[in-house]
């Protein structure tokens, strides 16, 4: 283990970035989010919540899939056709694709939370599924993420009924697991990633004796406030694989949606929140076409000309957490598509979230068991 | 564009929308009584000065233009009334917002000018070029992707 | 599934020209793609479905509806209905799209649908996905039993194909189609009448699998008619349609319950539809 | 609250409204959802506090158009929202029964994350009644906060505490305006205009294109917003480093001008915390320079400034450059 006083931190930063970029919280304007950190921006990594998840180093919010160009063909080579048609044909191009760009150098996304960690074993199994996203997978292949331990976890967060220990971040899928104890940071790394990534820059640590016990000691302390969040308990009895039939039909939904606006902000700030639109954007030299996030809540989600599937936002509102929670956990072996990092508790303008969904169903059963 | 070319002289870019009834007119007017005006002016015909959507001159300044001018008829000659009182206190409001997110005061302009003032339209446009060409290349209000 | 080994992702699409189009009726129009350097652009098997783009425009997905049997080209048959549809029909010979694909399942052609009697019923422009199928029947006959295509549309003009469907698919061997329009029509002949009804006149005997493929409301009412003729939902087949924008099962817009239409899909049995949430 | 409850019940008992508007409580001490009460038993989870501050005019338009009287809780400054969209004739009145209740400011749970507070258990001191301190019960102690300082932004440049429209009075209100209403424009106004293009440019390069400002707007009911247009490749939902997210604020302030009553919505359900209203604020400020002093939704009668002239206007060219001089 190996250790760095906070104090320090920004050198540590300068030694990452000075061979990879590094993606980690930065302060702006008030507001923590990920962003590729370059000298004088004020990394942050006291706040427990980005605004937005992590989900962008390997998922952007807009990237560019490719470029059409269009290649301008002459009249008179067009073709063998009459004179009228060849006219016809000048305006005609011909399209040169152009893929964009994979990421091909490492990069190092540091201070993930445990529970946007696993956020990234959700996103695999959609992107890395067969057939698999190139794009995606190009990230994944040279992110070294470096996880960091909740110090002191918030009432919205929930992540421990999926499994996900905020204490612990060496059991998550990182390759570097972290601690910020007091005014150190401490500095494990646990695969090959991570030890490579640790040799480069292990000039910037200092010995700590007390390496060892100061983590455990750390860990006790954050498994103990996580046994007092308020929805340490929340049972997800009725839901997984399998449920939809026990889910689909319920009159809980037509309560729980209400108040909910169509927007897309649980979405957007959900680090498992995987849906995609793919645009066409065009410019002077060619056609870009890019992919940008999308949200399942958006009354154009599924709109095509014959009409739509989804049409009213009771629909709309059910799809999202049926996903979440049942159509997500039926094909891939019951893992639930939320990790519990409780963004869309804090941010939701109306206030629902899919905590209140859960305790709905659990509370109608309780009704419907008194009767 | 390689990058070994010679740098061109810059050129801006002006889209001019021209109300139909006096404007155009008076652009055309300019054209048959052979006065010039530059040929980086761009004339959008639209049907009154009143018909100009904020929309269009932002999203003629996102595609890549320097300057965007309205030319509409001259208060009270407004051939459907008053579209172009209308459009005065829109692009009033616009371009003070214009101003307040900090972009260069001058980028905009609305000029009245009825289809006998050929001679007025001519010496506006050259005016409004000589401004944007003094204020350079818009880059705050473009779009990076229509620039690379 | 997709060709990925040439490093294309999979979201990259190839280019294809457009070789031939053909006005089927006044709305539809049925294109001919073939690379640009002459040939197939892919190998598919009866049902697949592909993305068809115009740059620019918009992107769609589209049953093919040339049958694999076909070594020379796809075809496309498309209905005007919307933005890219429109843009599609603007479209020239010579004129270039881009293409990806064959995705999601297929009619099991090779495995259940051997050796049986098929039944095809089919409305509109739902023969399309159909179309594919019944030519690579036709083209392996000795491995199809008797062979029913009821088809109907709106009106005489609206039928698609109506062509081949008479010089070739009532030539063919042990082979009956029953053509049938909503409304009377001067010149037509033929049967008048709403597809379920002009079925449960015929009343076909249920030693064959039924495939249908047509507007919701037909496809409701026609499994309602095979279900009162003794038909069994696992006798049935059906393709679905929603939006897409991935193909591939990952941006979240087709899904029906766990199921995703462009992967597990389009092709579905009706026990298997009958298990999913009623969102289609 | 329990008068408001027991009223509201009793109005549904004899008859006059079918349903109410109001919130419910939520799982958090501080975050009640909007929400439709049809039954008795519905209020029991029925609750009116600090943190009730979703402005529910806009649900009426949709709740207008079902059976019979729908009874919707409104602030002051929701009041005024609600003659807008009378103005707009987007809301059914005859269908509405407006409960105009009191309001002593309306909290914002950011401001208590901001000063650090955490691992909240319960909350006391956020009723409409109370004028104490907030007292938080957290899991790391015991935490306090001055009501004021809680305050959503808003409410302190309240526009006062009077409904403009209404069938009756619940309740006893507190004013909160003690700031001035333009300070923040102005200082904007007063930087030079590469700062004012920094500014905006930080701001607004951390919207994530989520549409909840244009969402949870009243002013926003339009049925099909020119932003979902397929056919117009601004997207509304990819968020570019370029004008892009700048032009969509624009335009969407520029949509409600004149009939934007400065509801401060947007800025409350922005996720990133932009200040979107300095947008909406500009536009009103700007009318009242322009056109005289101008509140939108004050008198559901009164023309709005941009469809309304007079000969002698001010011209475009004279809108700028007035800080120059």
């Amino acid at each position: 283990m190996y250790s760095i006083s906070k104090n320090n931190l920004d050198s540590l930063y300068q030694a990452i970035a000075g061979s990879y970029d590094l993606f980690m919280p930065i302060k702006t304007a008030g507001q923590t989010n990920y962003g590729f950190w370059k000298d004088g921006d004020e990394g942050d990594i006291d706040t427990l919540k980005t605004v937005r998840s992590g989900k962008d180093a390997f998922f952007p919010q807009v990237e560019q899939l490719y470029k059409v160009s269009r290649e301008f063909i002459p009249a008179d080579v067009a073709s063998g056709e009459d004179a009228e048609k060849a006219a016809d044909t000048a305006l005609r191009t011909k399209l040169n694709i152009t893929p964009g760009k994979l990421v091909d150098q490492d990069f190092v996304i540091f201070g993930m939370r445990p529970c946007d960690v696993r956020a990234i074993e959700v996103m695999d199994n959609v992107f890395l599924a067969d057939p698999v996203d190139s794009y995606y997978r190009s990230r994944r292949e040279h992110g070294i993420v470096v996880a960091l331990a909740c110090h002191e976890p918030e009432e919205s967060c929930f992540c421990t009924i999926f499994g996900v220990d905020p204490a612990d971040p060496s059991k998550a899928k990182a390759d570097v697991a972290t601690w910020l104890v007091g005014d150190r940071l401490y500095w494990k790394p646990i695969s090959e990633k991570g030890e490579a990534l640790t040799a480069k820059i292990s000039s910037v640590f200092e010995d700590a004796a007390d390496a060892e016990s100061k983590v455990e000691e750390e860990k006790a302390y954050i498994e103990n406030i996580a046994k007092q969040l308020p929805n340490a308990e929340l049972s997800l009895e009725g839901w997984g694989a399998g449920k939809t039939d026990e889910r689909f039909d319920s009159k809980v939904w037509d309560k729980v949606y209400k108040g909910c606006l169509g927007c897309g902000t649980c979405t957007f700030v959900c680090p498992t929140c995987q849906c995609y639109d793919i645009k066409d954007y065009t410019t002077k030299d060619g056609i870009q076409r890019y992919r940008c996030w999308d949200s399942c809540m958006y009354s154009d989600f599924t709109l095509m000309a014959g009409g739509q599937n989804r049409q009213t936002q009771l629909q709309r509102f059910r799809q999202r957490f049926m996903h979440k929670l049942v159509y997500y956990p039926t094909n891939n072996d019951g893992m639930f598509m939320c990790v519990g990092c409780g963004r869309c508790v804090e941010k939701c303008p109306q206030s629902l979230n899919i905590v209140k969904v859960i305790k709905a169903f659990a509370n109608e059963k309780e009704v419907s068991a008194d009767v | 564009m390689s990058m070994n070319e010679e740098k061109k002289e810059y050129r801006p870019l002006i889209v001019a929308f021209c109300c139909n009834w006096c404007s155009y007119a008076g652009a055309d007017l300019a054209g048959s009584s052979r006065l010039s005006y530059p040929a980086d002016v761009k004339i959008i015909r639209v049907p009154c000065s009143g018909r100009v959507n904020p929309m269009f001159i932002l999203r003629a300044f996102e595609r890549g233009a320097d300057g965007v001018i309205i030319c509409g008829c001259h208060p009270g000659d407004c051939h459907y009334s008053t579209g172009n009182y209308y459009a005065r206190r829109r692009m009033a409001l616009l371009f003070s917002m214009l101003e307040y997110i900090g972009v260069e005061n001058g980028r905009t302009r609305v000029e009245w000018c009825s289809a006998a003032e050929g001679a007025k339209f001519s010496k506006t446009m050259n005016e409004f070029c000589e401004k944007i060409q003094s204020l350079g290349e818009n880059v705050r209000l473009g779009d990076l992707r229509c620039k690379n | 599934m997709c060709d990925c080994s040439n490093g294309r992702d999979i979201l990259v699409p190839q280019v294809g020209v457009i070789t031939g189009i053909t006005q089927e009726t006044p709305d539809v129009k049925t294109f001919r793609v073939n690379a640009p350097e002459g040939g197939k652009l892919f190998e598919h098997m009866p049902g697949q479905c592909a993305m068809v783009c115009i740059p620019g425009v918009s992107e769609g997905m589209f049953s093919i509806t040339s049958s694999p049997t076909n070594k020379e080209y796809q075809e496309f048959s498309i209905k005007r209905c919307g933005l890219l549809t429109e843009q599609l029909h603007g479209l020239r010979v010579g004129d270039m799209v881009t293409v990806r694909g064959p995705y999601g399942n297929n009619f099991p052609v090779e495995t259940e649908f051997k050796g049986k009697n098929l039944l095809f019923i089919a409305g509109g422009i739902g023969l399309a996905p159909l179309r594919s199928v019944i030519n690579y029947c036709l083209d392996n006959r000795e491995n199809y039993g008797r062979i029913d295509i009821l088809y109907g549309s709106r009106s005489a003009d609206d039928l698609v194909k109506l062509q081949e469907i008479q010089e070739v698919w009532m030539k063919a061997p042990n082979v009956n189609v029953y053509l049938t329009i909503d409304r009377e029509q001067e010149g037509w002949d033929g049967h008048v009448g709403f597809v379920p009804t002009y079925l449960k006149e015929i009343g076909f005997s249920t030693d064959c699998i039924g495939i249908v493929c047509g507007p919701p409301i037909m496809i409701k009412f026609v499994l309602q008619g095979l279900k009162e003729l003794g038909f069994k939902d696992e006798q049935i087949y059906t393709t679905l349609e929603l939006r897409m924008k991935c193909g591939v099962g990952k941006c979240g817009r087709c899904n029906i319950g766990s199921k995703y239409v462009c992967k597990d899909g389009p092709v579905f049995r009706f026990d298997q539809i009958d298990e999913l949430p009623n969102e289609y | 609250m329990q008068e408001l409850i027991d009223r509201l019940k009793e109005l549904i008992a004899d008859g006059t409204i079918v349903r109410a508007i109001g919130w419910k409580k939520g799982d958090m001490p501080y975050n009640p959802e909007p929400a439709y009460f049809t039954e008795a038993e519905d209020f029991d989870d029925f609750v009116y506090d600090g943190f009730c501050g979703a402005n529910l005019s806009k649900m009426m338009i949709e709740a207008g158009k079902l059976e019979g009287k729908t009874a919707v809780c409104l602030k002051p400054c929701d009041t005024y929202s609600f003659n807008q969209l009378i103005r707009e004739h987007r809301v059914n009145r005859e269908n509405t029964y407006i409960i105009g209740v009191g309001c002593r400011g309306k909290l914002d749970i950011e401001k208590a994350r901001k000063a650090g507070i955490k691992g909240i258990k319960s909350i006391s001191g956020v009723e409409i009644e109370g004028d104490g301190d907030v007292v938080f019960d957290t899991i790391y102690g015991e935490k306090k906060m001055a009501y004021k300082d809680l305050m959503l932004d808003r409410c302190h440049v309240c526009k006062g505490k009077e409904h403009v429209i209404y069938d009756e009075l619940i309740g006893q209100s507190q004013d909160t305006d003690d700031a001035d209403r333009f300070e923040e424009v102005r200082k904007i106004e007063a930087m030079t205009p590469d700062e004012r293009f920094a500014y905006f440019k930080t701001e607004l390069s951390k919207c994530i294109r989520c549409n909840a400002c244009r969402n949870v707007c009243p002013a926003c009911s339009c049925r099909k917003c020119v932003f979902d247009n397929t056919k117009f490749d601004s997207q509304q939902k990819a968020n570019v480093d370029s004008f892009e997210e700048k032009m969509f604020h624009i335009i969407r302030a520029f949509h409600v001008a004149g009939r934007c009553t400065d509801c401060g919505e947007c800025s409350r359900v922005c996720p990133e915390g932009i200040p979107l209203h300095l947008f909406n604020r500009k536009f009103i400020k700007d009318i009242d320079d322009f056109y005289g002093e101008f509140q939108a939704g004050k008198d559901p009668e009164a023309q709005s400034p941009l469809t309304d002239f007079t000969f002698e206007d001010l011209e475009p060219k004279d809108a700028v450059g007035r800080g120059d001089k």
